[in-house]
């Protein structure tokens, strides 16, 4: 079975969970379709943190696990803005979740 | 001592795929904060090659994976100085500070494991 | 009494090192140690596929890894990752992906690599095949 | 003092000579499976190791491939002194 998106008039393709297949599918729109997907209306918190994990993926062509963001994040801005609660706070169902969906990257594997 | 573990590679990237799922356990043993040293021996040298280039989409650039590994607390990361040297690779050639070890360097370092896993 | 951890990363059929962590095992299971986990990890995970398929006058040891965790109560922790990448899927892991075929079954059990570092820090022993 | 489990022919794997960079006083060496082979190996001087590190060799597998006499430098095991063995040392390191 082919799940998909429907955005700009064309089908994007995703898994069954909703996480893009191809990250060069994704845009800022697509993000905010994904988003709404999870209930989810992204502030600037979200797009910094959005952001942060896309970026990070494209640099070390892996998707960082809660820990690891909350660590890399910590490094960029600071560990009174970052924690994991706040990440949560953002992301109620999980912020390497969420946030990796939202960012148009796989979804993460299962093995943790 | 008594938890410590000590992954060895000695495989080469891409050709089989034993890079790829050791660098899965080295960072999912960092997430659960067990004491961990990597070491690169042998082929593996080549893993740590900075400019490696996967032309093929769906296949990950290791030297990426590599790089990624201190966010996971995977701080200790070993590369043997003779495997370097046999296979004339600099230094400079490599993706991360990894720390050189001499061959007497080496084996005291993994002796210091209990846990030991080749891949 | 000592506990083991044992780690198996080669084939099934393709290596013989997975009958050899057999032997080893029934063997530490025979002078009374503790076999915490048999953790299937990278090519290891075929053990537990359930399609293989064997004469019957050859070796078949994903039923004897079945047999003997019956017998000691054992746990056979299959990495799912490492597992679903060879086709090796569970039911859940069927439904997931709209088929109906799958082929990892009890006592074989589908877990994150969590659980190899949950089971080495009980264990006195690892030991790779 | 790790045990070291040598499980591949030295004639197709660097795996006995990645082993010997490694060994330090009171190391021991088990050769199972292919590393069997290593006692046809002359390169690898196995007499020469065995005078500074105990040599193992696991029966069953040894005389699965048709050697049974084996040299005295070298211990000739079954499984349960296998297990033994990585008791007795600290940690295992299979090759």
């Amino acid at each position: 079975m082919d799940y998909f998106l429907t955005h700009k008039d064309k089908k994007v393709a995703t898994d069954k969970a909703g996480y893009l297949l191809d990250v060069e599918d994704w845009d800022n729109e697509l993000a905010l379709i994904l988003a709404s997907g999870e209930g989810i209306e992204l502030s600037d918190e979200h797009w910094e943190v959005v952001t942060f994990v896309r970026d990070f993926y494209m640099e070390f062509n892996t998707s960082p696990a809660i820990r690891a963001l909350v660590k890399a994040m910590q490094m960029k801005y600071g560990p009174d803005k970052i924690s994991s609660r706040y990440l949560q706070r953002l992301f109620p169902k999980g912020p390497a979740k969420q946030a990796t969906k939202i960012a148009g990257l796989p979804k993460p594997a299962k093995c943790l | 001592m008594s938890n410590s573990i000590a992954i060895i590679n000695r495989s080469a990237p891409y050709g089989s795929s034993h890079a790829t799922e050791s660098l899965d356990l080295a960072m999912i043993a960092g997430t659960f904060g067990q004491d961990i040293s990597v070491y690169f021996f042998g082929d593996a040298v080549f893993q740590l090659i900075e400019q490696q280039k996967p032309q093929t989409k769906g296949v990950k650039n290791l030297s990426k994976v590599i790089k990624s590994l201190i966010f996971f607390d995977v701080e200790n990361i070993y590369v043997c100085q003779k495997s370097m040297q046999e296979r004339s690779i600099q230094l400079s050639e490599l993706c991360v500070d990894a720390t050189l070890l001499s061959n007497d360097d080496l084996k005291a370092s993994i002796n210091k494991h209990s846990r030991i896993m080749v891949f | 009494m000592t506990s083991f951890t044992l780690l198996i990363t080669s084939p099934a059929f393709d290596s013989q090192s997975s009958h050899t962590a057999y032997e080893f095992c029934s063997a530490a299971l025979k002078l009374g140690h503790k076999i915490d986990s048999i953790f299937f990890y990278h090519q290891g995970v075929t053990n537990s596929n359930n399609f293989s398929v064997h004469h019957s006058d050859e070796v078949n040891l994903h039923q004897l890894w079945k047999s003997l965790a019956t017998e000691y109560e054992l746990r056979l922790n299959v990495c799912v990752s490492a597992a679903n990448r060879r086709g090796i899927i569970t039911e859940q892991d069927a439904e997931e992906i709209d088929t109906t075929y799958y082929n990892l079954d009890k006592p074989f059990e589908s877990v994150g690599l969590g659980e190899l570092m949950t089971s080495m820090n009980a264990s006195d022993r690892l030991v790779q095949f | 003092m790790p045990l070291h489990i040598i499980k591949q022919s030295p004639f197709d794997s660097p795996s006995l000579a990645q082993c010997k960079l490694t060994l330090s006083a009171g190391d021991a060496i088990l050769f199972i499976e292919n590393g069997i082979y290593c006692l046809n190996h002359t390169d690898s001087e196995l007499q020469k190791l065995a005078e500074n590190y105990s040599l193992y060799i696991l029966s069953p597998d040894a005389e699965t491939r048709g050697i049974s006499n084996f040299p005295d430098y070298v211990t000739a095991i079954d499984y349960e002194e296998f297990v033994k063995l990585t008791i007795e040392f600290s940690a295992s390191i299979s090759w």
